[in-house]
């Protein structure tokens, strides 16, 4: 360990300092929500910035363990944005609800510290850490509103699936490590480009890879292991379902670029049937439910699970041999972070005051009550549902255009993706359909969020937009995915 | 002249354009530009027609002008453009002599109408429609024609639309026309794709000089006597005209005898190279008119309705007109159709007449007797009687006598058989109309009978004018026989066809078979005559006859074994219409419900059974959210153990 | 007087016997942790099975992780779990409030995972090198803070997340955040 | 004139959307000028370009590129040929009228609908001009979002059933055609070295194509995929059922512009890449497609004549009308795809006008039931003699301008196969027979008791709803007389067209 | 036998199943909890045999094994919070009760 190691682990050393700063200030200044909404703000702010400098530099720390290429700053980037939003949103919510801000804030930045690390992982003992350390508070946040049932309920449910999942990945992982002698990624890699030229590979080594696709399957929601998605999303309270809907989606994705592109890559035509059944039933099996639910949150949970899908489509044309799926990944990442916060958000401003429910039903006239919520939630439903030209569209494109390089069974999976998608927009124009017509059952006040609320659903809408008319952050998603060779 | 031949149809144009925009506003003026407008252009149109007839313009040596290329597609081009021969000239001639007539007729018949602009508008449409087929020089021109004046047609029916049966006889009239349009549409695209031109005297030099293969004349000619046979009510599309008497009498006299139904005789004949070119076409054309001439002549015998016998009777004698066709009496057949025009436009306007004076009333068994209380209105429609009954040596008797006489001498016989029966029916139906309308004792009703009086000078002028040519036409273009006026005029556009079909004529013999023919079909006349009488009674003073109707003997007659079949048959029209109805309306229409259940219930019914689908397996599938954590591992646990033994399956691949 | 490597005229190495005696015990007391009906039991079978967990890798040669398994196993962990045991009051409960309704399908899921462990690790060739190697503490040391030092510095963050986000949610306190989903 | 007036046309409505947006909503008078301002503009910049466009050589006129995501070579590239000139017009001018014709009628959320109303002109000008595949599949989406939410917030009693219907069908197809577009695009970047230079470029890919590049299972498969989203679009039978359910539910110039523009976006397709990038895939098909075409122009004729709402028997009729395009289309004649085109912008005007008649009378009475229906001959004498009108152009009489389209496509498709004109010119009857029917159970009688029940509310047509028709009837005649004016437009794309189906021209 | 890594792999894939029992089969929070400390143990004897028959392992596995049981604290810690903070709303501890969220 050295400065330069330092150096380059600098936004994870940042955003560990920025929780301790938002705890320090809390004790120092009791009751000062400004002040502590200000220090996590502000620190993220430098995180931000730190990542930003970092931006184009290339490196490795700690003897190979972590490093810093384009891909990590990629997600550390969308991280840091999550972390920022979910704070922007989570203030109005949390407070009405007389719940601290500050452990709310702090929990939330140790978690995307996790979230980041995973992203330059390149060890997988620090990657089994580093994802340990983005679920662990991932479970706080979503007991976050500890007096409420729900919450708690939901909570305990995805820390015992979560752990019980952690078992299975690590007990996966041990394999793995076992046979190939190290733990980092690219000796993995080494050793498993030798077994893959052998032609044949080990039993021990393919349990390994099936517990180790089990457990990332898990943290990524996809079916059959989403069961705790549902009601942890809608336990949780609403900002903190936005968080948990894409931090812990995207960093499941940065383990599966890690892990499974990084470090397994050599094998990939061995999962690559495992992917493609495992993105086909996702995607399925997640819109056929999210058609029949009333409660927004919860259809908004199974459509996450969708999304998943989709998204592994795109990591099963990168197995099929399209290294552009792996770009079409991390566009999707960014995207659907924006518009899926974006949604959720909306279903937050109009549970500002508590006891407001998140049936659909409240959806009824807001396009009346209140257009600009309205307009808001329109938009990212048709970004969700694959509009053009907002991003969500770009993101399927991306995904298809990747699957339908590859070819083959793939085509048949962007097929089914699409024929999907469509099924999906049912579900999502429902939502329009109570937005704008239907009339509302009964009278609510129009919800009028705070300023930083604002603040954090503009930034998402303008993004969603601009992801659309401008999709240049392809290129630094092409250039993210350029750590992968290719 | 050349010049002069657009004005002709688009002068009624302007009239149409005129008093359709502001008729309404000009109120009881509303048809002077209208009228006079059809009477400028029966000026132009007389000038025309005489300049040809008197040139003897024959195929393809006709006066045409081109106003602008139409249809100019890759592919496909179509003018805008008119031609005049001899045939355009006597077409015209009846067009616009009857069309003026009528429409000055319609100023003191519609006088009263409030719909009195929509009316002439609608006749002014007309005129032009018709003009433009007869002047058109390609066969899409023709066809647009074709179908304005269906059009016009299906205007003027359902001219009183109020009526429930005036709605819906100008509905069937425009849709029984369409099915021959069809016929004719198809024959305009085989003649395209065969020929690449769809100029008519383009088309008859191909034709002649062999372009076109005998299966493709026969198809062609054939599509075309499709059209023809709607346009000209033949069987079996004969049933829209009876109906189309629920329009204002002028119309019926117009469009409905004197015009527009002749448009198919003109079309065939107009087609002569292509029809003279395909025999056996030729023979369905002579059997399809002399069926239809038949046919509706024994429809004739039992109707009550005035105009709906006149009606019968216009079919009778299209069939007549196209039998000539068909056994290649070209002449014969517009020289009938010219004498028809005359004295079949005199009959319906004098009908129109009688009703007008009966109070609307149109079934002759409330009339009787009605001689002397309306005599201009009775003499013009005697005059024409006459001369549809075919004595000597009014119109009829000529033009009749020279489709018989071509039938017999060029050996269709069976033709000629045929219609020398119709020719007595025909007496005999036409005298069972004058006799129960004019003779006999009067069954109007009381309050009417005070009211009758003769019509205005409007519409008797028009029938004293219409008498003129119904008595003299044929002495004036059709004496001697064979070889009169009209056969000189006509010669240079029919006289290649004959002579193609190989068929020299014995000159007309008059101490010959053409005389004994004559004097054999006039006796039949006679007898025919002389039986209506008997029957329906007569009351000519002037020339001492008079007997009293026999309303006990008309019954016995119709009731005597093997007739009473016949008589209800012809009362019941042969049940043409019953059987259209059960086809067409019933059981059409329950195969249009048919296909709409198809379309809700299987098409529709798969879409949103596909949604049903979708959405019910959302429903089974959400049950797997269980709420309990552990069911939530055990799925987990199984997925592990699946995905395990996938990894394995690949792994020993 | 050294003890031999194997017991005097049967010849089963000592070895072999502790091995065969701690690895049933730690079955036994495993199978007893998820079997009991009294939770306090699962409790103490759970410490058994740490222990002799603690035995079996003092056999394989690695004493310092014996050393931390009994430290933070038994020292640290069973006894949260015996508090929070105690906290939540479960007494010994009936049969039924012990196990799902899905402990069949339960117990033929962990047949399969363990024929399937099984089976998959005498199908496979291990890289062994057939005889234990003993794991010296320094060398152990020199690794942590050279090649592992990041995720040891991670793992005191995630320690320091997890207290605060234990000490927040167990926490007693009043507050109003009745929430109506 | 280096003016960029295609992308002028486009986004002026888009312009005049951003406006209305800042403008209060109460201002509802404003609004309504406002949005008709702009369409107007529209209008008047897309007759400047019809006047501008140069009738002599053939390809594209008033190019417009720019590199856009130069990553996969996709460009914001518009240009218009004949057809497409055509097709913006009969956009612009549409949308003018509808948006006049939606005065009166819409009182509720005007600022909404007028928006909804430029940004749908903004979709569907767009696919009419784009030349990259990729810009015209977000325009052809961008379509779909404001029709959907003026069918579902301004439409009928059943109109969320009916918009969710439209868009879930239309999704359906358009999503395939996604994939579609992607594989072409990848065949042509894998033909040429991995350069995704002009892979979606649509002059380059039909040179591809034109070239025999694009291998036979891809066309077969991309085809498809392009054939049922368009097919879905026309609708061509048996994809039709979701248009009865729209057009009867969206508000009049919903329908309006539902059949007068987005039917044909469809149609526009078909012609424009679907045939031509897939020449070997359109010949394959060609049979079963042309036996669709016949088998939705009879039965669309059929099931209308049995409807009892006004709009949903226009709604079936444009099922019928529609097959006339397909049919013109895949029987590859010059003759037959012009007349095809022409049935277009007929159907456009004709079917637009319909609409906007039953919109008249539905203002009155608030219903469309045409057995409530009768005597309003006599009642509104002007809206019977224009709906009178409108009918028989509807009926293909001739002298009108649905005379010369459906005959041109009957001479062409005679010429490659009798049998195929003789299958469908039965709908000359079948057509007359609905229409006819309907008119005179509409119009003919006396007054229906309903209506008699309406009193005074009874009036004749408004000026404003003249000035909306009178357009549509002047094209009608004008087109009927001198169909030159867009045939001669069309030449050069048929003969394009036909060039790329692999058939010789001919005349 | 004890010189043998397949029969430590075998006894951890015992353990293994048994937690994976323990957890599917129990009904208390904390019980569930516990089995998933034996899941955790098993994988720890697995890299610590690992280490004790391969020699390019050994050091690794031992410090491996110690971040494993770091974590695995730090899990108990959150977990049993959890159970404390349901268990005040609940008053139960038994978690197929805890379904107010099923479909």
């Amino acid at each position: 360990m050295n400065w330069s190691d330092i150096g380059t682990i600098a936004p994870v050393v940042a955003s560990v300092l920025v929780a301790a700063a938002i705890l320090i200030v809390d004790l120092a200044l009791p009751n000062r929500r400004q002040a502590v909404i200000a220090t996590a703000l502000g620190g993220l702010g430098v995180v931000a910035a730190v990542i930003l400098l970092q931006a184009g530099h290339a490196g490795s720390a700690f003897g190979g363990a972590y490093s810093l290429d384009n891909l990590t700053v990629f997600l550390d980037a969308i991280f840091v944005a999550i972390a920022v939003l979910t704070i922007l949103f989570g203030v109005d919510y949390i407070e009405p609800r007389g719940l601290p801000i500050a452990e709310f804030a702090a929990i939330l930045v140790f978690a995307v510290t996790g979230a980041m690390l995973i992203a330059g992982s390149t060890d997988l003992v620090l990657l089994f850490v580093a994802l340990e350390l983005m679920v662990l508070p991932g479970y706080v946040l979503a007991g976050f509103a500890r007096r409420d049932p729900y919450s708690t309920e939901g909570a305990i449910k995805y820390f015992l699936l979560g752990s019980f999942s952690s078992a299975i990945l690590l007990f996966g992982l041990a394999y793995v490590w076992g046979i190939t002698g190290t733990t980092r990624v690219d000796g993995v890699a080494a050793a498993l480009a030798k077994v893959a030229a052998g032609g044949s590979i080990q039993p021990g080594l393919a349990m390994g890879l099936a517990f180790m696709s089990a457990g990332v399957a898990f943290k990524m929601a996809a079916v059959p292991f989403h069961y705790w998605t549902p009601d942890a999303y809608q336990g949780s309270p609403t900002p903190i379902t936005a968080y948990l809907s894409v931090g812990p989606k995207v960093g499941a994705f940065a383990i599966a670029l890690r892990l499974f592109v990084g470090a397994l890559g050599p094998l990939r035509a061995d999962w690559l049937p495992v992917v493609i059944v495992l993105a086909a039933v996702t995607m399925t099996l997640g819109n056929l439910v999210a058609i029949s639910q009333d409660n927004v949150k919860r259809m908004l949970a199974y459509s996450s699970i969708a999304h998943t899908g989709y998204i592994l489509v795109g990591l099963a044309a990168y197995a099929g041999g399209q290294h552009s799926g792996l770009s079409a990944i991390l566009f999707y990442g960014a995207a659907y972070t924006f518009m899926n916060m974006g949604a959720f958000a909306v279903v937050a401003a109009l549970q500002r005051q508590p006891g407001v429910s998140s049936q659909i039903a409240t959806f009824a006239g807001l396009g009346r009550r209140d257009p600009w919520l309205g307009a808001l939630m329109a938009v990212f439903l048709l970004s969700l549902t694959g509009i053009p030209p907002l991003a969500g569209f770009w993101a399927k494109a991306y995904v298809i255009l990747a699957a339908v390089q590859a070819g083959g069974w793939l085509t048949a999976l962007a097929v089914l993706a699409m024929v999907n998608a469509a099924a999906a927009a049912f579900y999502y124009l429902r939502v329009v359909v109570y937005m704008y017509m239907r009339e509302p059952a009964e009278e609510l006040r129009p919800s009028s969020p705070g300023l930083l609320f604002r603040v954090g659903l503009g930034v998402t809408c303008v993004l969603t937009v601009v992801f659309g008319l401008f999709p240049a952050i392809a290129t630094a998603a092409t250039n993210a995915a350029g750590v992968f060779g290719g | 002249m050349t010049y002069l031949i657009p004005l002709i149809p688009l002068l009624p144009l302007a009239g149409f354009v005129v008093t359709g925009l502001l008729g309404r506003q000009m109120g009881r003026e509303s048809h002077q530009i209208a009228v006079w407008a059809v009477a400028a252009s029966w000026a132009v149109a007389m000038v025309v027609a005489f300049a040809a007839l008197a040139h003897g313009f024959g195929i393809g040596d006709g006066a045409g002008i081109t106003l602008w290329n139409w249809i100019p597609a890759l592919g496909f081009k179509a003018e805008m453009g008119f031609y005049v021969d001899a045939l355009t000239g006597c077409l015209l001639i009846v067009v616009t002599t009857i069309g003026m007539l009528v429409h000055i007729y319609s100023i003191g018949y519609m006088a009263h109408d409030p719909g009195k602009w929509r009316f002439f508008a609608y006749l002014n449409l007309f005129m032009f429609s018709m003009l433009l087929l007869v002047l058109a020089d390609n066969f899409l021109l023709v066809f647009a024609g074709w179908e304005l004046v269906g059009l016009c047609s299906y205007l003027l029916i359902g001219f009183w639309y109020p009526r429930r049966s005036a709605a819906v006889a100008a509905k069937k009239a425009f849709l029984v026309n369409r099915i021959g349009d069809m016929g004719f549409a198809l024959a305009i695209m085989a003649i395209w794709t065969q020929l690449g031109t769809l100029n008519m005297q383009a088309v008859f030099k191909l034709v002649e000089g062999g372009g076109l293969s005998s299966t493709w004349i026969a198809v062609v000619a054939l599509l075309l006597f499709c059209g023809a046979v709607g346009k000209s009510a033949q069987f079996p599309l004969h049933v829209w005209l009876p109906d189309a008497m629920e329009g204002p009498t002028p119309v019926s006299a117009l469009i409905h005898a004197a015009t527009m139904v002749n448009a198919g005789v003109y079309l065939v004949a107009r087609c002569n190279p292509i029809f003279g070119a395909a025999p056996g076409v030729m023979v369905v054309v002579a059997a399809i008119g002399i069926f239809t001439a038949v046919l509706a002549a024994s429809i004739a015998f039992t109707q009550t309705d005035i105009k709906r016998v006149l009606a019968y009777s216009t079919i009778s004698q299209l069939g007549y007109m196209f039998a000539a066709l068909g056994v290649g009496a070209w002449t014969a057949a517009i020289f009938h159709l010219m004498s028809h025009g005359f004295f079949k436009g005199l009959l319906f306007l004098g009908s129109g007449s009688v009703i007008h004076a009966v109070g609307d009333e149109q079934d002759m068994r409330k009339m009787g007797g009605l001689a002397r209380k309306i005599p201009i209105t009775y003499v013009t429609m005697l005059i024409g009687s006459v001369a549809i009954a075919g004595v000597p040596p009014l119109a009829g008797f000529f033009s009749k006598d020279e489709i018989l006489g071509g039938a017999f001498k060029s050996g269709f016989l069976w033709v000629w058989a045929i219609g020398f029966v119709v020719a007595g029916m025909t007496a005999f139906y036409m005298f069972r109309l004058m006799g129960m309308t004019f003779w006999g004792p009067s069954h109007v009703d009381p309050e009417v009978e005070q009211h009758i009086h003769e019509s205005p000078t409007t519409m008797t002028r028009p029938l004293i004018l219409l008498a003129i040519p119904a008595a003299a036409l044929g002495l004036l273009i059709g004496f001697p026989p064979e070889s009169g006026l009209l056969h000189q005029w006509l010669a240079p556009v029919f006289e290649a066809t004959i002579a193609a079909g190989g068929r020299t004529e014995a000159a007309y013999s008059f101490f010959g078979i053409d005389g004994g023919l004559a004097i054999v079909t006039t006796g039949l006349v006679a007898i025919a005559i002389i039986a209506a009488w008997r029957l329906f009674g007569v009351d000519m003073p002037a020339i001492g006859l008079h007997a009293e109707p026999r309303p006990d003997q008309v019954r016995e007659v119709s009731a005597r074994r093997g007739l009473d079949f016949l008589y209800r048959g012809s009362a019941a029209k042969w049940w043409f219409d019953d059987l259209n109805n059960l086809l067409f309306v019933v059981w059409g229409g329950r195969l249009a419900g048919a296909v709409w259940w198809f379309d809700r219930v299987v098409i529709d019914g798969t879409v949103n059974g596909v949604g049903t689908v979708t959405t019910q397996a959302g429903l089974r599938l959400r049950r797997v959210q269980t709420g309990h954590v552990q069911n939530y591992a055990l799925g987990i646990a199984i997925g592990l153990i699946a995905m395990a033994l996938g990894y394995f399956l690949i792994a020993v691949r | 007087m050294p003890i031999g490597d194997s017991i005097p005229l049967i010849g089963i190495r000592w070895d072999d016997v502790l091995f065969v005696a701690l690895a049933a015990t730690l079955l036994v007391s495993a199978l007893l942790v998820v079997t009991l009906r009294d939770i306090i039991r699962c409790g103490l079978a759970l410490i058994a099975s740490f222990a002799s967990l603690a035995g079996i890798y003092v056999l394989l040669g690695n004493p310092l992780v014996a050393a931390t398994q009994v430290l933070v196993y038994i020292g640290a962990i069973s006894v949260l779990v015996l508090f929070a045991i105690m906290l939540t009051q479960t007494k010994n409960a009936p049969a039924r409030l012990v196990f799902q309704t899905q402990t069949l399908a339960a117990a033929v899921a962990a047949v399969v995972i363990a024929v399937v462990i099984t089976a998959t690790v005498l199908a496979t060739t291990w890289p062994s090198a057939g005889q234990r190697l003993w794991t010296s503490t320094t060398d152990v040391a020199h690794l942590l803070f050279h090649d592992y030092v990041l995720p040891f510095e991670v793992v005191s963050v995630l320690l320091t997340a997890a207290v605060i986000g234990g000490v927040y949610l167990a926490r007693r306190e009043i507050s109003k955040d009745g929430e109506n989903r | 004139m280096n003016l960029p007036i295609l992308s002028l046309i486009t986004f002026t409505p888009l312009v005049g959307a951003l406006v209305l947006a800042a403008l209060p909503s109460r201002h509802e008078e404003l609004i309504r000028r406002t949005a008709l301002g702009f369409a107007l503009v529209a209008w008047g910049l897309s007759l400047l370009l019809l006047a501008a466009f140069a009738l002599g050589p053939a390809g594209f006129q008033f190019n417009e590129t720019v590199d856009w995501i130069p990553a996969f070579g996709i460009q914001y590239k518009l240009g218009v040929d004949g057809l497409s000139v055509l097709m913006v017009v009969l956009t612009t001018t549409l949308t003018w009228i509808s948006i006049l014709a939606s005065f009166g009628p819409i009182k509720d959320r005007v600022k909404g609908y007028m928006i909804s109303f430029l940004v749908l002109e903004v979709g569907m000008i767009g696919v009419f001009i784009a030349l990259d595949f990729f810009l015209f599949y977000i325009f052809w989406e961008i379509v779909l979002v404001p029709m959907y939410l003026i069918i579902g917030i301004w439409g009928g009693s059943n109109r969320i059933y009916a918009t969710m219907k439209f868009v879930l069908y239309t999704l359906v197809g358009s999503l395939l055609m996604l994939v579609a577009i992607l594989a072409t695009a990848f065949a042509f970047q894998a033909g040429h070295g991995g350069s995704w230079t002009g892979a979606f470029d649509y002059t380059q890919l039909q040179a591809w194509s034109a070239g025999g590049h694009f291998a036979n299972d891809l066309q077969i498969l991309a085809f498809l995929a392009l054939f049922l989203a368009f097919a879905i679009k026309v609708p061509m039978f048996p994809f039709h059922t979701w248009l009865p359910d729209a057009h009867t539910e969206a508000p009049t110039a919903g329908s309006v512009i539902l059949a007068g523009v987005l039917l044909k976006l469809g149609a526009y397709g078909l012609i424009r890449f679907a045939v031509p990038l897939y020449p070997y895939a359109a010949h394959t098909f060609a049979w079963p497609i042309i036996v669709l075409s016949i088998v939705a122009i009879v039965y669309g004729a059929i099931v209308s004549i049995v409807q009892p709402d006004l709009k949903r028997l226009v709604a079936y009729s444009s099922v019928s009308h529609m097959g006339f395009v397909t049919l013109g289309i895949f029987v590859f004649s010059a003759t037959a795809l012009q007349g095809a085109v022409l049935q277009m912008i007929n159907h456009g005007l004709i079917t637009g006008g319909l609409f906007l008649l039953v919109g008249v009378v539905y203002e009155r009475t608030h219903d469309r039931t045409i057995a409530k229906m009768g005597g309003l001959a006599a009642a509104m004498p002007i809206w019977s003699t224009v709906f009178g009108f409108f009918i028989l152009a509807s009926a293909g009489l001739p002298g009108l301008s649905g005379f010369v389209g459906e005959f041109l496509v009957f001479v062409g498709s005679f010429g490659v196969a009798p049998v195929i004109a003789l299958a469908s010119i039965i709908v000359m009857v079948l057509a007359a027979t609905y229409l006819l029917w309907m008119f005179q159970r509409v119009a003919f009688g006396g007054l229906s008791d309903f209506l008699r029940g309406l009193g005074g509310h009874l009036t004749d047509m408004s000026g404003t709803e003249m000035v909306t028709l009178a357009p549509l009837a002047i094209g009608i005649v004008v087109l009927g007389l001198f169909p030159s004016l867009v045939l001669d437009l069309l030449r050069g794309p048929a003969q394009s067209f036909l060039a790329a189906a692999g058939v010789a021209v001919g005349g | 036998m004890s010189g043998s890594l397949d029969s430590y792999l075998v006894l951890s894939g015992l353990l293994f199943a048994i937690g994976t029992f323990g957890f599917l089969a129990r009904r208390n929070a904390i019980s569930m909890l516990m089995s998933i400390e034996l899941m955790l143990n098993a994988v720890n004897l697995t890299v610590v045999a690992f280490g004790a028959f391969v020699p390019a392992l050994k050091t690794h596995a031992a410090v491996i094994a110690l971040l494993v049981i770091a974590v695995a604290a730090a899990e108990a810690t959150v977990g049993l919070a959890l159970v404390m903070a349901i268990y005040r709303n609940r008053k139960t501890p038994l978690v197929d009760e805890y379904d107010s969220m099923s479909e």
